[in-house]
């Protein structure tokens, strides 16, 4: 027994050492996303924004040397008992910079292996403000949940005139919970009522919880979860005839919702960082893009539509390259001093940090679908000041 | 008030009538070998996947449904054989980490398979429709569920008491030594209730995932141990103690998720307790009552052994 | 165990113990603090306990639990709540302004704390399931688990529990490193601490496995009748081997909350029952030194080794096939079924690493259980 | 002897009227009365009443499923006598009286005998706390043990310590007292140089006095031997003999035993008690029992393997 283990191991231990040189020097950019589990996805999709990035800009040329930048990948299961692992990963694989995480819990669960490293990471779109709050090392491109949820907040109270709001968030996920509180105030603080209810994870049967929204009287259903519940609740939803909309954060943003939502009579509303044909060089270069590469197609959920989870990939990809070339050196210490003062002016707009490593934004997009065509329609861009 | 309560009891009766159908392959395989085959849930999750998989290849629907069932089967059937049947003689606990290995492994390959991402299960026709029952519209699968559920058990008792196979499996279930000195094939009466049991639980998976289409490597795991729960407490070896047990497991979730708005209907509280998050927990607590109280559950009839 | 038996294997395996943690102490200075490598070890050293104390109650005292994750969910909670720096209370408890408890106890303490809070879960739920049935038993714990999971998930219980939401900032491993005045860290101990943490803990498992007491739980696994009749009290000593079992799967709870510096009921699955319950198998049910390897090479194959099957490998020109983000666990599962079906032993049967050195071991050559 | 049978529950219970304590002779070690076992419609023993007396070897013969082994379970309180009481050292360790649907549905002998009793019930380990100890039929030693490791268990319920104290080694002197014990054990059942095998290994003679050994470890004063000589050959069976003897002198013990052997029970014991169907058929020594023509009925044709 011993022994065939000891072969096994051994016969693994030899398989690496083919791995190919390359004649530029090596540059490693860490993407620490989810590409199993609930967030799985949104995480994929998150990280073809990277990919494509990557194919678009493979080297950078940094302090008079070019380097070929190689993505090292780690799945965190989008579960924070496996996030430790996969960012040891990527800390022992010496990266000089990280990109992610598809949501804020293992971001955060991440967050002090990156930290010990001395490590920066870059945030994509991990909304959660304990993220970044207080600590140096974690900087983030996109909207906060604070800024979010009021507008959500807004928008359910001025356009939908909503004035009671069930709530729906997974026990246990630090996005949706976060966001859930800063709706709530938000929302409370206009003069509505929102009932908070939280489900188990690994629920599938959503029913019980659509026939709470309607026993609250609800007149909007606010369910900021991941695209594996989000999709099983559109089409419950659908199937219980539920006249009420349902609204949702940037995780929403997503074709694999559309394709829940299409051909059925719900209503689905999101805020999210980019409204496709904004950027109209990016949009056909990402598509395609797609279309050559089928298994790029299919993890971005098996047609080319553009999530902003994609474009916000891009953009930290953007940002890491910019970091580095202020920095002048590949090393993870020279970078996080650098990143505080990176500008860049990129797809979904211009992005400069703040004191707390957040990008300042002051807009976020609301889009909703449209159950014929199964497309995102632009509806409006709110602002908070 | 009953306009309030009339949802969840709907969605109860469905999930309970799924859960049944798993129920009854628990209760069936720990009457005959006592081992709880942690693996049935899985079998129940695959069902699901291959249904995704067998759909996505373009097949028309009503090829599709026999094909997964049979799939399904001959997949019950093979872990009996490769991962229970070498360990007859083994003790249970090794039987039941072999079963835990089992899950294990399907759950991995389905991840392997599916990339860990959800799979959207296809839409069957006519059972996906939604209908109005008086305020409450649902899918029809909701009503026909309980209904397949009767009548698959009807079929089955009558199965179990009137064919030769039957009067094994009982024979079996009441004393395994002595029936296989009897001269009775334990293997093939051991198959043929994995088989039923793997049936069935596919049949459920149709039902369960096209009220709730999608599919995940770990969706088999809760109504797995769910419908555990029910087999025990409607008391092991018995089929209506499964199935009676499942309806009210199945209804008594739903009502659990709902008392927040029930209470605060009633005006016995202001804010909502988030009471859902016990969901799960309740059947668990219901079990352990059960075992504590009265093991042999509702139905189940008294195993002595020997000291 | 007889008195007759020479002490030279004893002492040699001390030895070895000795050497080992010497070895961790060297690596640890000399190479890089990112390797896996060490990772992999305090990941495992936190695994090895908590296999231990299972295998305490499957391997020794024949009780087939399955609430490991359930008690190791209470150590890590009970450790967090009273560790997390009061000034990082308010950041940490957020929606539930900065919880009730607003008070931190050492490290030592508070691991203790989580011992006993989980032993006395395990003293609640001993009392109604320790009289069911083997699978019953199992069926049963692996519930509770669940359900002390919901509990700590309640909102309920938020300014204690901070809800369902994660428990961080709290001391980790690396906080045991001493920082020299240039705040480079002086001497590594993020690993050799969480080594002699579970090894105190498992040294005393071991005394208890070897004294009177560990005598009779052996008696009781091997013939419940037989026991009762040499006067052991049976609903006593199975109270008593689950509670000690508990109290070490709790300390095993504060140290992997130490190891992933974050906490989080929803993560304490039935799934990481079965993981350490595999892990006991494989390292053979009834062997302590089994568990302990078996936890290294388990969390070493899962985390390291295998890691390359998740990605695309090139070979020269050739890419290997299926090489694909979840294959390693594919893999990985195929060895679990194949030790469970065919090396039923599991590495290392029931004997210790002193049977093994010791030249009688061939006399005691012992049957399958 | 029959009619002996039926004044047996007489005595007893005139005296559980006006002395509910059973005062009996100090030299009695155990006293059955009127102790009937029903599981469900059967009947395994009937009304059993006997006594032991200090010093004594006293045998419990009958034919296979005569209730013998039945009669040892409820004396070391694996089952609960459906009724009746156990006196050990003249102290009731075991009263029952029909219970529940039990009382209703028994019609046998002195159902309401105890009524005004209250039950008394205890745990095997109880019993054996008590000083009785007892083998098994069927032999049922800790098979992945030792033979030392045995007999060590057996020292396990004299104990002064605790987990603790045990656990950190403070109870060295005890421990090293109780490893001597059970060598010195294993030295006077001769199986000192197989201390160290494992039990299941031992040879079928070894076990049953392995099992013996471990039952001494327990410090009883009386002692159950359930068929101590089945499966041995002629030879074997007078040195166990012996060696029961030369333990109930040297231990000062009470020894009660089950035994199918005839020469075995006639050899050593001072008196028998006959079982039949549940029901004592005989009492006396062995010669009234060689002679006595219900045993030799109730006998006739039974081989006895």
């Amino acid at each position: 027994m011993k022994k065939l283990i000891a072969l096994l191991l051994a016969a693994i231990m030899l398989v690496p050492v083919f791995a190919m040189a390359d004649d530029l020097p090596v540059l490693k950019i860490g993407v620490y996303e989810p590409a199993s589990g609930d967030s799985g996805a949104g995480g994929k999709q998150e990280t073809l924004g990277v990919q494509y990035a990557n194919a678009k800009m493979p080297t950078v040329e940094i302090g008079g040397t070019t380097y070929k930048v190689e993505l090292v990948m780690a799945d965190n299961g989008s579960s924070t008992d496996k996030a430790p692992s996969a960012a040891q990963k990527l800390v022992s694989e010496n990266v000089s910079v990280v990109l992610g995480s598809y949501g804020s819990g293992v971001s955060i669960a991440g967050s002090d292996y990156f930290k010990d490293a001395g490590i920066p990471a870059i945030g994509l779109t991990c909304t959660n403000p304990q993220v970044t709050a207080g600590n140096s090392h974690y900087f983030r491109v996109c909207f906060l949940d604070p800024f979010q949820g009021t507008v959500l907040a807004n928008y359910a109270y001025k356009e939908l005139g909503a004035t009671t709001v069930y709530c729906l968030g997974e026990l246990g996920n630090d996005y949706d919970q976060g966001l859930i509180t800063y709706f709530k105030q938000a929302f409370e603080a206009l003069g509505g009522t929102a009932i908070v209810d939280s489900f188990p994870n690994n629920t599938a049967d959503f029913t019980s919880y659509l026939s709470n929204a309607q026993g609250y009287n609800a007149d909007v259903f606010f369910c900021p979860v991941s695209l594996a519940y989000s999709t099983q609740i559109i089409q419950q939803a659908s199937a219980q005839g539920m006249e009420i909309a349902i609204l949702g954060g940037d995780t929403l943003d997503s074709n694999v919702v559309v394709d829940a939502a299409k051909g059925t009579t719900v209503k689905v509303i999101c805020t999210t960082f980019y409204q496709e044909g904004a950027n109209a060089e990016f949009d056909e270069g990402f598509k395609a893009w797609l279309n050559e590469n089928p298994d790029m197609m299919t993890n971005n959920g098996g047609n080319d539509m553009i999530s902003a989870v994609s474009v916000m990939g891009y953009d930290g990809y953007v940002t890491a390259l910019a970091a580095l070339q202020a920095a002048g050196s590949i090393k993870g210490a020279d970078v996080m001093a650098a990143l505080p003062a990176v500008e860049v002016d990129s797809v979904s707009g211009h992005i400069k940090f703040d004191g707390n490593g957040d990008a300042i934004r002051t807009s976020a997009f609301v889009k909703t679908v449209n159950n014929e065509t199964g497309a995102w329609e632009f509806v409006a861009e709110q602002k908070v000041d | 008030m009953w306009d309030t309560i009339f949802p969840y009891l709907l969605s109860g009766v469905s999930v309970g009538g799924q859960y049944a159908l798993i129920a009854i392959g628990y209760t069936m395989v720990y009457g005959i070998l006592r081992l709880i085959n942690f693996a049935h849930g899985d079998v129940f999750m695959v069902a699901g996947i291959i249904m995704v998989y067998i759909a996505a290849s373009g097949l028309p629907l009503w090829l599709c449904i026999p094909l997964v069932l049979l799939i399904t089967v001959a997949v019950g059937f093979l872990i009996e054989r490769v991962a229970y049947k070498p360990l007859r003689s083994a003790p249970r606990m090794s039987v039941m980490i072999s079963a835990i290995g089992v899950s294990y492994t399907l759950q991995n390959l389905v991840l392997y398979i599916t990339g860990g991402l959800n799979k959207q299960y296809p839409k069957i026709p006519w059972i996906s429709e939604t209908v109005a029952i008086g305020a409450a519209k649902t899918k029809m699968v909701t009503i026909v569920t309980p209904f397949l559920v009767i009548a698959l058990v009807v079929a089955l008792v009558l199965l179990i008491n009137k064919t030769k196979i039957g009067m094994a499996m009982r024979a079996v279930s009441k004393d395994f030594e002595t029936s296989q000195l009897m001269g009775i094939k334990i293997n093939n009466v051991i198959s043929t209730t994995f088989i039923i049991g793997s049936f069935l639980a596919g049949v459920g998976s149709i039902l369960f995932f096209t009220n709730y289409p999608t599919v995940i490597q770990t969706s088999g795991a809760m109504p797995g141990l769910k419908a555990f729960v029910a087999a025990v407490f409607g008391g092991i070896g018995s089929i209506p103690g499964a199935v009676i047990g499942a309806f009210i497991i199945g209804i008594m979730e739903n009502i659990i998720k709902g008392l927040d708005v029930i209470l605060f209907k009633l005006g016995v509280i202001e804010a909502p307790l988030g009471l859902a998050t016990f969901s799960d927990a309740f059947s668990f607590a219901l079990l352990i009552i059960i075992l504590v109280v009265k093991p042999t559950g509702l139905f189940g009839e008294k195993v002595t052994d020997k000291v | 165990m007889n008195q007759k038996k020479s002490k030279k294997p004893m002492i040699i395996t001390l030895v070895l113990v000795a050497a080992i943690y010497i070895g961790v102490f060297i690596a640890e200075q000399t190479m890089p603090a990112t390797s896996m490598l060490f990772t992999v070890l305090k990941k495992g050293a936190t695994y090895a306990l908590v296999a231990v104390s299972m295998n305490l109650l499957n391997g020794f005292t024949g009780i087939f639990s399955l609430g490991q994750a359930g008690f190791m969910l209470v150590g890590a909670y009970v450790y967090g709540i009273f560790t997390i720096p009061v000034a990082q209370r308010a950041a940490v408890y957020q929606y539930f302004d900065g919880g009730v408890i607003q008070f931190t106890v050492p490290v030592i303490i508070a691991m203790i704390f989580a011992g006993l809070a989980a032993a006395f879960f395990a003293f609640l739920i001993g009392l109604p399931v320790l009289r069911l049935k083997s699978d019953y038993l199992a069926i049963a714990t692996l519930g509770f688990a669940e359900i002390i999971r919901a509990i700590f998930q309640w909102n309920g219980l938020g300014p204690v529990t901070n809800g369902s939401n994660m428990l961080r900032s709290f001391p980790s491993f690396n906080d045991f490193n001493i920082v020299g005045a240039d705040g480079k860290v002086a001497v590594y101990l993020s690993t050799l601490i969480p080594f002699i943490m579970s090894g105190v803990c498992i040294l005393l498992i071991v005394l208890l496995i070897n004294s009177s007491y560990g005598r009779a739980l052996k008696a009781i696994r091997d013939d419940e009748v037989a026991a009762e009749a040499m006067g052991i009290n049976l609903a006593h000593h199975k109270r008593l081997a689950f509670c000690v079992s508990s109290f070490f799967a709790g300390v095993g709870g504060a140290m992997l909350a130490m190891y992933q510096t974050t906490v989080q009921a929803k993560s304490f699955t039935s799934a990481m029952t079965y993981e350490i319950l595999l892990i006991v198998v494989i390292g053979g049910i009834g062997s302590v030194t089994g568990s302990v390897l078996s936890s290294f090479l388990f969390v070493a194959c899962s985390e390291w080794w295998l890691r390359f099957l998740d990605e695309q490998q090139m070979i020269g020109d050739f890419q290997v096939p299926l090489l694909r983000n979840g294959f390693r666990l594919v893999v990985f599962s195929v060895i679990i079924m194949i030790v469970v079906l065919f090396f039923r032993r599991g590495i290392m049967g029931d004997k210790e690493l002193p049977d093994l050195l010791s030249r009688r071991s061939k006399s005691k050559g012992r049957a399958v259980k | 002897m029959s009619e002996k049978n039926m004044t047996m529950p007489a005595e007893p219970l005139q005296e559980n009227n006006n002395q509910p304590a059973a005062e009996p002779g100090k030299d009695e070690v155990l006293r059955l009365e009127n102790i009937t076992m029903q599981f469900g419609g059967v009947v395994a023993i009937n009304n059993l009443s006997l006594k032991v007396d200090r010093g004594e070897i006293v045998a419990l013969i009958g034919p296979n499923g005569a209730g013998k082994t039945t009669a040892f379970n409820c004396i070391t309180g694996v089952y609960e006598p459906t009724n009746g009481i156990v006196y050990f050292h003249g102290k009731p360790i075991v009263v029952n009286h029909p219970q529940g649907k039990m009382a209703k549905q028994y019609g046998g002998i002195n159902g309401d005998l105890y009524k005004n009793r209250k039950p008394v019930v205890h745990t095997p380990d109880k019993i054996t706390h008590m000083g009785i100890a007892r083998t098994f039929q069927n032999i049922r030693l800790f098979k992945s043990q030792t033979a030392f490791e045995n007999v060590l268990i057996g020292t396990h319920l004299r104990r002064t310590s605790n987990m603790f104290t045990a656990a950190f080694r403070l109870n060295a002197k005890e421990e090293k007292a109780n490893r001597e014990k059970a060598m010195n054990l294993l030295e006077i059942v001769g199986l000192a140089e197989v201390a160290d095998e494992l039990a299941t290994s031992l040879p079928y003679g070894k076990q049953r006095r392995l099992e013996i050994a471990r039952a001494l470890a327990t410090d009883p004063t009386l002692l159950l031997l359930d068929e101590p000589a089945a499966g041995m050959n002629p030879q074997e069976t007078d040195e166990l003999g012996e060696f029961i003897v030369d333990i109930k002198n040297r231990f000062d013990l009470t020894v009660f035993m089950i035994e199918h052997h005839m020469n075995l029970v006639m050899d050593i014991s001072d008196r028998i008690y006959v079982l039949d169907f549940g029901k004592q058929i005989a009492e006396g020594t062995p010669e009234e029992i060689q002679k006595n023509p219900v045993v030799i009925a109730a006998y006739l044709g039974v081989d006895e393997e």
